[in-house]
């Protein structure tokens, strides 16, 4: 009972951010409502035994993509405050395919006999996970690590501000 | 915590007038509410005794005495002062986004509040012995900028925005030395639980991390001040460039909750230096005096604590009296190209003297003994000391070539400019 | 934790994976567009640890899977965000409806 | 005691931290660096020492089976690769060795090396060098050895190549890394089918019996898999302890500095492919009459041949030089006939006097140099031995710790030389009688006795060209004997190769050497390794054949005056010349590979440019562009009219509406995506 209870209040955190992000005009609400909705996720991760995940959930998310994104809004925010519908013209479209297929993956959920195992959860999630990381997984992680840092060099040098750089 | 929580469940099942047997978990509901109430109510109350207190010790840095008149040494003053704030009319700037605007400081000050979960007060009281306990500390401190960068825009201020400006910049940045220290400390206590981080540093163990690592505490040290935005990192409330910065549309219970996230913060990470550093509670006597007397030792290894978090206190404000505020450039420059490249080779030094003493165990695949585990705890302190102090020296090195060339530059434009 | 199916999971993960799609199908604005994704890979990261929660509780594949997503958002967040601010400084503009000098 | 083998690690680690930090930071102060370098190697010395005295304190079991650190390393998908340390008996005497002499060199290179421009340099080489042939004496498995294996050959190849102004010493260098890589490839390979088939490259796991039995039985091209491994083995040992036919590098790598030329190419380097033999030796004896004759072969075969062309030859390096591949043949027979510890024995004692010699040959040219700049003359070569004599008069120290370098070299009783080169002479000939018939143990003998005839030869007559006589040039009569750091390395190896034959005197705790190192490879079953009793007729021939020798070399170039020609020219004649060309063995190669690749590739290009390919190209062009002028005509009339102009029309008209898809906008396409993704999963749930 408790578990719904609380499962329902990161249920709205989640949806409720997300219907936020996709519904407001002002482009700082939605990005706030982001990073709610980031943080109800964090606590759904923590139900599920990923603490670790929650804490990276935070960082990652709500400590630099969302600060990212309401950082990139302040640079640009000539064109932020505006008044015209913040919809395109496939707006109309948009409205009756994701519904659709919302309902058809959700057909799909339920029909689907899923394997669900009544195991307890493991308790050394860190461990695995550093075991994963260093061991079968290894090659991955080291790939990522070159693609964070190439994406950041690209990044520095997408944002840089060209006139300077010349000088 | 666990017989506290029974000895309230039994309590609770024995009292004679209430017609209804308590469930257990009502005790559980009682402990948690007391200790947000403590928890929630400490903050105030650290605010007003820290403001006092920094006053005080401002003032006699620069030769003054401080608040005198109201109460005994003046600590009435502060008293005062909190009364003033609460009274004051609560105003909300006509072109300010309203719910932003009032939940900003709301988040800043619970985001250091969040901090005390994991921060083991004395033996046996913690919050919560979370298993990733100081990543938890990092991910919190995410809330705050978030709370920063809120109150920052929706003031609708040119220098309230600039002030957000500068705290995504200042916090962001600071925000990778100080993980990355934390995590140098995590390598080095084979764990991230604040319990274990304080149990390894028993004397047997190796003793404080203050002396294995100097430099990983010096750079978490000046990384959480500049995260706390204490001087001489306060870029983003300087009051002589941008009036206040991100807070200045505010007042009243608002600007006090401001002012309680900052002593708060600066509460967090003296406590957090003490826990990771300073061995926490420990001290002469407390393990003995718990194991006979649980509630002697607890008090005991409270006073310990207590001290510890006041010489840091004391440390960061010794720091606003003696040092002149960071430019933005050089506080950009001295996180990016000085703090980030130290605390990096110094986790990889450091890492690699762990390697070399680990003793032999499981971490998911079986952990080969490192060839000098025999030397035991204290040879792996002594061996970080050194791998520090020359970690150090190297710094020291590059540090003294760049400001040559630098100076030389300046010479160089000034010779020019005069011919 | 079996009060909660697995099913309720999968369903949030669903409803939101189509929020975030609806974002990025019928904004205009390019950060927008990115916060829709963003919202699309939290989608599948509720999926990974509730199938791993559920279905192999006892390895942590799932979460492992979970940390390569998020530090892929994170790069593309940051990619994308360089790429807007560039945008926007050399157009004016960061809608993606006049961002079009590829067509034809 | 047990804990000092912990230390194992750190022994390779000061040279190489030596190396960086000259390398890194240091490389301005000449003296600092030389510190260093001399402070590395020193460090690691006493760490071996220690190391050691764990070793014989930790007794018989540890001495053979050996203590060892496995590191996991490489996760491969099916198991982990481990790397690590090891250390036995045998291992313990190489630690001996090879830091001790690495010291003793280094100091005396201090003072040798001064006033070279790129001294720092020098010694940031040699720490390299250093740190790799402790690796390799350290390593638990063929990996790690390969390493250290190649970077000494890169530091051979770095040093050789010093003085890199003079064409000869960039030619040399190159020659060495050339003809080292034949073999290095060898090895490579003889890894890789190791790795293909046992799945492990640490040698005791290699060294396990039912490994060696399974690989005895498995078959590579219709061989036991263990010959062919073993003998490619062999092909890196060969190539770098120079035996025949790949010795041609080591005499021209006398280009390098003498420390050098101590160091590499007589202490250590060299015998690092004897090393790995006897390492591996249980692999190569799996099969009887296998890989172990060959190597029994070609020592033979080197041990004669290059005591042979070293009597003709009139640089005093060069002569060393030949004079320790010969040595080193020595050591290849006593391996190939089994006998493990005969050659390891001989290694260690070589390592002592062989380096002794370079150095006193190098104080020597020091001496002669400043003699030459003293009487300022720059035409004479300071290494020539014809311009040298009568230098026992001037240079007293060297001179005695010459005589027992030689002394010792040639196997007068009771020097180092002596009791190691008479062990695997009575290996051979107890062999021989075991067998009773003339077979390779006979000639192995018989190549050991005549090469040790030859061996005093060379060095009476080396000692009476240097030291006796009058001197032969101005150069010789000004020599001044150098300062105390290069003398006093020169006494204590001298002390060394006196006495150090002691540690397996058979009269003597039985052969104590024996005992400590001698049963490595006893849990591996398949070598016999109890000594071999000590033969009194063979140590009887072989001191006398050692005395003629000697005093005919000496006897005959004591009073050589300047000018006179060679007295064994006159005696050999042509065969003289013959010798003095080294069997004309470079020319052979220059022939036989160099001419022939050029001769071919010239062939080649002839046959491209000129004759064949070109005229065929050309004509083929010819025919294809008549043909082309041809359908030329065809294609604008026929094809371009109708078929590509028509198709042209029906793709533009085509494209012209279709592009209208194309909006340019990525959420067109996105939801293009989501459209047909939709449809799908739909048509998958309704099963349409």
């Amino acid at each position: 009972m408790t578990e719904q209870i609380v499962f329902f209040i990161f249920t709205i955190m989640v949806l409720g951010g997300g219907l936020g992000v996709v519904s407001t005009k002002n482009l700082y609400y939605a990005a706030l409502f982001l990073s709610l909705s980031f943080s109800g996720m964090a606590g759904y991760f923590i139900m599920l035994n990923a603490g670790f995940l929650a804490a990276v959930q935070i960082i990652v998310y709500v400590g630099a993509i969302a600060i990212l994104i309401l950082f990139a809004i302040m640079l640009s925010r000539k064109v932020m405050t505006t008044n015209e519908p913040q919809t395109n013209k496939q707006n109309w479209l948009a409205l009756i395919v994701t519904p659709l297929l919302y309902l058809t993956l959700i057909f799909l959920v339920v029909k689907v006999n899923w394997p669900v195992s009544s195991a307890a959860p493991a308790l050394d999630v860190l461990t695995q996970m550093g075991a994963q990381f260093l061991g079968g997984y290894l090659i991955p992680f080291e790939v990522m690590s070159v693609l964070l840092l190439v994406a950041l060099v690209g990044a520095i040098i997408l944002a840089r501000d060209v006139e300077k750089g010349r000088e | 915590m666990e017989p506290i929580i029974t000895w309230l469940a039994n309590l609770l099942a024995n009292v004679s007038w209430w017609p209804w047997p308590a469930p257990p978990s009502a005790a559980i509901i009682i402990w948690v509410v007391y200790g947000l109430f403590i928890a929630f109510g400490i903050a105030p109350l650290a605010m007003i005794v820290l403001t006092w207190l920094e006053r005080k010790i401002i003032a006699r840095i620069q030769d003054r005495i401080g608040p005198n008149m109201a109460g005994p040494f003046g600590w009435l003053q502060a008293v005062a002062d909190a009364i003033k704030m609460l009274t004051k009319e609560d105003t909300t700037p006509a072109g300010a986004d309203r719910i932003p605007f009032n939940l900003g400081p709301g988040l800043i000050a619970v985001s250091a509040v969040l901090v005390f979960a994991v921060i083991p007060l004395a033996p046996g009281i913690i919050g919560s012995d979370l298993n990733i306990g100081i990543f938890y500390v990092v991910a919190v401190g995410s809330f705050g900028v978030l709370g920063t960068l809120m109150a920052g825009w929706s003031s609708n201020n040119k220098y309230a925005l600039l002030g957000a400006f500068r705290a995504v910049a200042q916090l962001v940045s600071y925000e990778i030395p100080m993980a990355i220290s934390l995590i140098t400390v995590a390598v080095v206590a084979g764990s991230m639980s604040t319990l274990t981080i304080i149990h390894n540093q028993a004397v047997a163990n190796g003793g404080w991390y203050i002396v294995a690592m100097p430099i990983t505490f010096l750079v978490f040290f000046l990384a959480g001040m500049a995260e706390t935005n204490r001087s001489p990192f306060d870029l983003l409330e300087a009051d002589s460039e941008i009036v206040a910065g991100f807070h200045v549309e505010y007042s009243g219970m608002k600007y006090a909750m401001v002012m309680i996230g900052e002593y708060v913060h600066m509460l967090a990470l003296a406590g957090l230096s003490a826990t990771i550093f300073l061995g926490g509670w420990r001290g002469p006597f407390v393990e003995q005096l718990y194991n006979a007397v649980p509630i002697l030792g607890g008090l005991l290894g409270l006073v310990y604590f207590l001290a510890k978090v006041l010489l840091f206190i004391f440390v960061m404000m010794w720091f606003r009296g003696t040092l002149p505020r960071f430019r933005i450039d050089q506080l950009l420059d001295f996180g990016w190209k000085f703090l980030t490249p130290l605390s990096l080779f110094n986790l990889l030094t450091s890492a690699f003297v762990v390697k070399l003493f680990q003793p032999a165990g499981t971490a998911g695949v079986a952990l080969p003994a490192g060839p000098l585990a025999g030397f035991g705890g204290l040879g792996l302190t002594s061996a970080l000391l050194i791998s520090n102090l020359l970690v150090a020296f190297i710094a020291s090195l590059a540090v003294r070539s760049l400001a040559r060339r630098s100076r030389g530059n300046v010479l160089k434009a000034v010779a020019g400019v005069e011919g | 934790m079996q009060n909660i199916p697995l099913t309720w999971w999968l369903s949030v993960a669903t409803a939101l994976f189509s929020l975030g799609l609806y974002g990025a199908l019928s904004r205009k604005n390019a950060i927008a567009i990115l916060m829709g994704l963003e919202l699309m890979l939290n989608a599948v990261n509720i999926n990974l640890v509730a199938f791993n929660r559920y279905i192999t509780p006892q390895n942590v594949t799932g979460q492992v899977f979970a940390v390569f997503v998020i530090a892929i958002a994170a790069a593309e967040a940051a990619v994308a965000l360089a790429i807007i601010i560039a945008a926007y400084r050399q157009r004016g503009t960061v809608n993606v409806d006049d961002l079009d000098s590829m067509k034809f | 005691m047990e804990q000092l083998f912990a230390l194992t690690p750190l022994i390779p680690v000061f040279p190489l931290l030596a190396f960086a930090l000259i390398v890194l930071w240091a490389n301005k102060n000449n003296k600092l660096s030389a510190g260093l370098a001399i402070g590395g190697i020193g460090l690691s010395t006493l760490t071996s020492w220690a190391v050691i005295a764990a070793t014989v304190a930790a007794g018989h079991e540890v001495q053979i089976a050996g203590w060892s650190l496995p590191v996991p390393w490489l996760p491969t998908a099916a198991s982990i690769f481990n790397t690590g340390f090891a250390v036995d008996g045998f291992t313990a005497a190489m630690l001996f060795m090879v830091p001790l002499v690495c010291t003793l060199i280094f100091i005396y290179a201090a003072e040798y090396m001064e006033g070279d421009p790129r001294y720092a340099r020098f010694f940031a080489y040699v720490s390299l060098f250093a740190a790799g042939m402790l690796t390799l004496i350290v390593a638990d498995n063929l990996l790690l050895l390969f390493i250290a294996w190649e970077i000494m050959g890169l530091c051979s190849y770095l040093l050789i190549g010093f003085w890199f102004e003079k064409d000869s010493a960039k030619k040399a260098g190159l020659k060495a890394f050339l003809t080292t890589r034949i073999g290095d490839v060898l090895l490579f390979a003889g890894m890789l089918f190791l790795y293909s088939r046992t799945g492990t490259l640490t040698f005791r796991e290699i060294f396990k019996p039912e490994v060696l039995d399974e690989l005895s039985r498995m078959l590579i091209w219709g061989l036991p898999a263990s010959t062919v491994i073993s003998l490619l083995v062999f092909g890196g040992a060969v190539g770098k302890s120079a035996q025949f036919p790949l010795h041609v590098w080591l005499p021209d790598a006398m280009e390098g500095p003498t420390p050098v030329s101590a160091l590499i190419h007589a202490a250590t380097m060299v015998s690092a492919g004897v090393y790995l033999v006897a390492r591996m030796l249980p692999l190569f004896a799996i099969v009887p009459q296998g890989t172990l004759s060959w190597v029994a072969i070609i020592g033979s075969v080197t041990a004669f041949f290059g005591a042979t062309i070293s009597i003709a030859q009139n640089d005093i390096k060069r002569v060393l030089a030949y004079s320790t591949i010969s040595q080193l043949g020595y050591m290849m027979i006593a391996l190939g006939l089994g006998g493990f510890l005969a050659g390891v024995f001989h290694l260690l004692t070589h390592a002592f006097f062989k380096a002794l010699l370079f150095l006193g040959s190098g104080s020597i040219i020091h001496a002669v140099h400043h003699g030459a700049e003293h009487a300022d003359d720059h035409h004479t070569d300071p290494q020539d031995m014809m311009n040298m004599g009568g230098l026992y008069a001037k240079m007293k120290r060297t001179s005695w710790a010459y005589f027992a370098g030689t002394a010792a070299l040639v196997g007068i009783f009771p020097f180092a030389g002596f009791w190691s080169k008479d062990e695997i002479l009575a290996e051979a000939w107890v062999q021989w009688h075991e067998a009773g018939s003339i077979g390779l143990p006979f000639w192995a003998w018989l190549a050991g006795t005549l090469g040790a005839f030859l061996t005093a030869l060379y060095m009476g007559r080396q000692i009476g060209l240097v030291f006796f006589g009058k001197p032969r040039s101005k150069a010789a009569e000004h020599a001044v004997e150098p300062g105390n750091r290069m003398t006093v390395p020169l006494l204590v190896l001298a002390l060394f190769a006196a006495f150090i034959g002691f540690i397996n005197v058979p009269f003597i705790a039985n052969g104590w050497l024996h005992h400590f190192a001698g049963l490595v490879h006893e849990p591996a079953e398949v070598l016999h390794l109890e000594a071999v009793p000590f033969q009194i007729s063979v140590a009887l021939v072989s001191t006398a054949v050692a005395l003629l020798g000697f005093f005919l070399g000496w006897g005959m170039y004591r009073n050589l005056k300047a000018g006179q020609q060679d007295p064994l020219a006159r005696m050999l004649g042509p065969v003289f010349t013959v010798l003095k060309n080294k069997y004309y063995v470079d020319e052979f190669y220059k022939f036989v590979f160099i001419d022939t690749t050029v001769a071919l590739a010239n062939f080649s290009a002839k046959f491209d440019y000129d004759w064949v390919i070109n005229p065929i190209v050309n004509f083929v062009g010819n025919t294809g562009r008549l043909l082309g002028e041809l359908s030329g005509r065809i294609d604008t009339v026929v094809v371009d009219g109708m078929g590509v102009l028509g198709t042209a029309r029906l793709f533009k008209w085509m494209g012209r509406e279709l592009r209208l898809t194309q909006t340019g906008q990525a959420q067109n396409y996105l939801l293009v995506i989501a459209l047909v993704s939709l449809s799908l999963i739909a048509m998958y749930l309704f099963g349409i």
